[in-house]
């Protein structure tokens, strides 16, 4: 087994046996800003290698996915799950979004099996995270006047993931593949070490949020499985049918959409729709997505993408 | 000389700007933050990460100035916010200031 | 309406476990924690490094409830642990929950 | 017994050691530091690195001790260092040895 | 010298001489998690290697030589050192036990040289660091009722120490070296490195124990030096007559049998034998012990080693 | 563009649009520890390479600068720039000591170019550190009996940044290429990548300065732009024709000359001349000069030192 999800195994053993293992939390806060940062830039390497010209499609057929994403979920929430108008909003945005963390086992899953992926999906990280948090607010509150979107639009594109995530992006976009050398062995060469640090972190949270879920009952269970199996089936779908994606850039587009965010969401959601339950949200995408796609998603979504090919052909 | 006041606030971290905001606002002249962690009604805040943390902030300031900061923080944030705020009298030494 | 206090510990890190169960076993509903460092009859605590750092531990409770939580953590820790506590009276905006 | 008191003072991290001889000279038995950031009539203190970063402390003493020090560190260092000092009656669990 | 040896002296220096030099306590904590993470990789991937029936006997030699040290270490720091029942047993417990940066010291010290050693020897760490904590805990307080078990349990197995070293062994048995090549980066080729930070702040705390030093007299100076020496040199013994150790993995048991506990014990005592006096057993152990055994202690059991290969064959 | 580069511009930039992306201040201490003490083992080992006796006079030459440029800056600022004698004093200490993240960003520079250097430049960094600080103590209060030296003494030399420089200088010198080469990978291959990581909190820290440039006038602009010029011009002058370095190694000097500290003199000076405002002199070398000489001073410094080398010969 790749040891980074052992990593997470190991957290979620430690986390649940209420062990003394923690992290401190400004070292999280490094190594979460050592990712962000990578990740962007590997992306922005890549980027340059790219016409801008022929990404536009892709990026505009992106930017809806993460318009329509938290359109499908929300009513899901509200009707079959009964939640309040607000948590149904929040938990939609949640989902519509996307899990960095996610996205980087997703690398480091097709990198052990030598799978090729197009290495400026790190753009599409960025493209998917935003739209969902707008909807998601305006599904809660309306278009209202009182919203303000000042706020807002300062929270999702200045906070910690976006920002770095764009920064690393363009750092890496305006250096190229030659200026990167001399940062590489820390930003590359330690990428999935930390990502390890990343994932035992990940864990000993997940396992705090674990006791949260037999309150909310088996609702909030069923849908963190089967809210990314669909979106994750979509995703693989549209990468592979409508944008041409490789068989590995078309598994990280169905792990981006199958995924959940558990950080730049929450924190737009906390100030902009007070009112949701961050344990809900939080309970669902880190509780359950979070695990079931490191663990059981990502394979899938490789059997999908395979199986997709076969049927309609790459 | 006017009875001076400390009011303390603990909440959540994520409010931090917010609050400094709201405090400048209703006419205080100065603030001191601390993180902190703790359990209350809502439950345990233990500042493993960033959401689930709180901060300590106390102000000096005078007994209108403190129930006008408490009023507004409670009616703004109670609802939705782990929140408690507590004041008590201090002396202040230099207090011309306030 | 009761008056309500603050009871303040500072003491040694190792205790945090402990003594947040020992502050709810004896009826106070919550806590607030921050990281300290200080100097007192058992020397210097210096947060250098685990063994040798303090917390500081507030309770918002009433007067019985801050009797009986000092008695228990004096009588049980005092001897062996770097301990001082101390309480003063507090007024708490929406108090009705304590 | 004698009314015991808690001096706090808000100031910059770096008078971190030159106020601990301070309070030790001018008779007090030990002080709590916690690390804080705040704002002030010197302007943002945000704790963002070194040399904007502040200390609360807090010394448990007599009137005469609080008065004393509270004296000294204004005289000493008010002019050129933020700094604020106020204090407060307190009751110390098994006060004697202050 | 060794550069590592020379931080740890440079650590000294600057804390002698009160420099303002300090690692943040988050710093360390994040360089312990990764000593204490890349030793138990380390070990679980040679682990893998071994039949487990070659071990046991191994195992059960090392479990009973932690039962052995703690109690010889007892009545003479009782009735030569004069302590008091609870210090005497707490510091016999520290003694019992081992310290993992002294391990780590050893090993680096192998290495240099090029001296073979079994690289499993991680998973000796961890069964030596147990059986000295219950032992002390009996000798303080008799075996008690009121004495909390599960507590102790709970400290011992789940404190920082031992889980996050078992947990690295798990994760590099069941990951192997191929698997854990990814991770290697971080937790290997930096090794030697944060291994250098770890002890410049090591010297730092063991400057700050200095001072009470004096404060206790002399007995814990010659005992901080003396027991090591004695236990080193039956752990030598031990290991190449009994247990059929190389040379490099026999000097490895002498420098745990030599090594004394400064994390997992410390933690222990202070919340089961409160009433032991804590400086007295770090002064010794950190003050003394440690200092002596990674620059002169190390390079002695290798020395011993040879002798008794020399004397009584491999 | 060099990365780093584009990391201090991407830290101004999120810096000036109040993103929420801040390192914390335990993970600032960290990289800064690391990059002294990579800086002093880099210098340490060339150290070891030269005869200490044709060191002397450029060790005596680069002393006599520390002490003449401070002597230089605080006329103008008195005079010119009217300040208050304090203020003057302690901005002249600034700009007669040196910025080890500015001497650390001409290497990388030079290294890109490859530009041969002498390595043991860094013993400079530490003769350079301190005589302005002394300097900047007499001219704000004269030799006065008050000023109290043993303070004074203690901060400069027990401080962080000549302690770890020092310290890193003395364990590369004893321990020698060979010996150093376990750490390498922590202290020499990281080296760029914290730098990147350094440089975006600086570009952070220097956002939040550019307010306080406003109210303080343009003297300060001005001033923090010339006066680098002047003393790099100075430095590269000297070093070419007085101390016969290299092409790189004069560059190297005539950064360290142009560059303004922000570590060791502020907290001297915080200490031993209160009444001075650190926000003037912290504005002025952070606000101004350091991006001033990373971005254009260093390149401005090559030039000059080949211009130089062409009229004069090297
Ligand atoms: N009785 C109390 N004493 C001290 N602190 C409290 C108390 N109740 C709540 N707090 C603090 O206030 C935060 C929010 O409280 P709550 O909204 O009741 O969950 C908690 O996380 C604690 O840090
Ligand atoms: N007079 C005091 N004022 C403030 N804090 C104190 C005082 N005495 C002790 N403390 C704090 O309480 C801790 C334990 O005190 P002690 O048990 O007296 O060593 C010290 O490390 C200080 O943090
Ligand atoms: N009114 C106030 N309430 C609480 N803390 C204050 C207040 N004024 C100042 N402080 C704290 O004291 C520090 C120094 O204050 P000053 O010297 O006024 O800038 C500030 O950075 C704050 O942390
Ligand atoms: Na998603
Ligand atoms: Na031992
Ligand atoms: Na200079």
């Amino acid at each position: 087994m790749d040891p980074i999800i052992l990593f997470f195994v190991l957290g979620v053993i430690l986390g649940v046996s209420k062990s003394e293992v923690r992290l401190p939390s400004q070292i999280y806060d490094f190594i979460s800003i050592l990712l962000l940062l990578s990740i962007g830039l590997k992306g922005g390497i890549e980027l340059a290698k790219q016409p801008f010209s022929t990404m536009l499609p892709q990026i505009l057929m992106v930017l809806a996915i993460g318009f329509i994403l938290p359109i499908i979920a929300f009513p899901i929430l509200k009707y079959f799950g009964k939640f309040k108008r607000a948590d149904a909003a929040s938990i939609a945005a949640h989902y519509g979004s996307v899990s960095v963390g996610t996205f980087a086992v997703s690398l480091a899953y097709l990198n052990t099996r030598e799978i090729f992926y197009e290495e400026y999906m790190a753009l599409f990280v960025v493209v998917l995270e935003i739209p969902a948090i707008l909807i998601g607010i305006i599904l809660a509150k309306g278009i209202s006047k009182e919203t303000k979107w000042g706020k807002v639009t300062h929270e999702v594109f200045l906070g910690k993931g976006v920002a770095l995530m764009v920064g690393g992006l363009l750092v890496g976009y305006l250096a190229g593949p030659t200026g990167v050398q001399s940062i590489a062995p820390l930003f590359f060469d330690l990428f999935k070490g930390i990502l390890a640090l990343f994932l035992l972190e990940m864990g000993l949270i997940t396992a705090s949020q674990l006791s949260s879920l037999k309150k909310y009952g088996f609702f909030l269970l069923g849908f963190g499985i089967i809210m990314p199996i669909v979106f994750g089936s979509l995703g693989v779908i549209i990468g592979s049918q409508l944008m041409g994606l490789s068989l590995g850039g078309t598994v990280v587009l169905g792990t981006l959409t199958a995924s959940a965010s558990y950080i730049a969401v929450p924190a737009a959601m906390r100030i902009s729709v007070p009112e949701a339950n961050p344990t809900l949200s939080l309970t669902a995408s880190l509780g359950i997505t979070f695990p079931f796609n490191i663990m059981i998603g990502i394979p899938l979504y490789l059997r999908i993408a395979n199986s997709t090919q076969n049927i309609f052909g790459a | 000389m006017e009875q001076l006041k400390i009011l303390t606030i603990v909440t959540e971290s994520v409010l931090e700007n917010q609050i400094a905001e709201d405090i400048e606002k209703h006419g205080a002249h100065g603030y001191t933050i601390t993180d902190a962690r703790g359990k209350g009604h809502r439950g345990l805040r233990d500042a493993g990460w960033d959401y689930n943390s709180n901060i300590r902030v106390e102000i000096v300031c005078n007994l209108k100035t403190c129930n006008a900061i408490s009023k507004f923080l409670l009616d703004t944030y109670y609802n939705d916010y782990a929140m408690i705020t507590f004041s008590y009298d201090v002396t202040v030494q230099r207090s011309n200031k306030f």
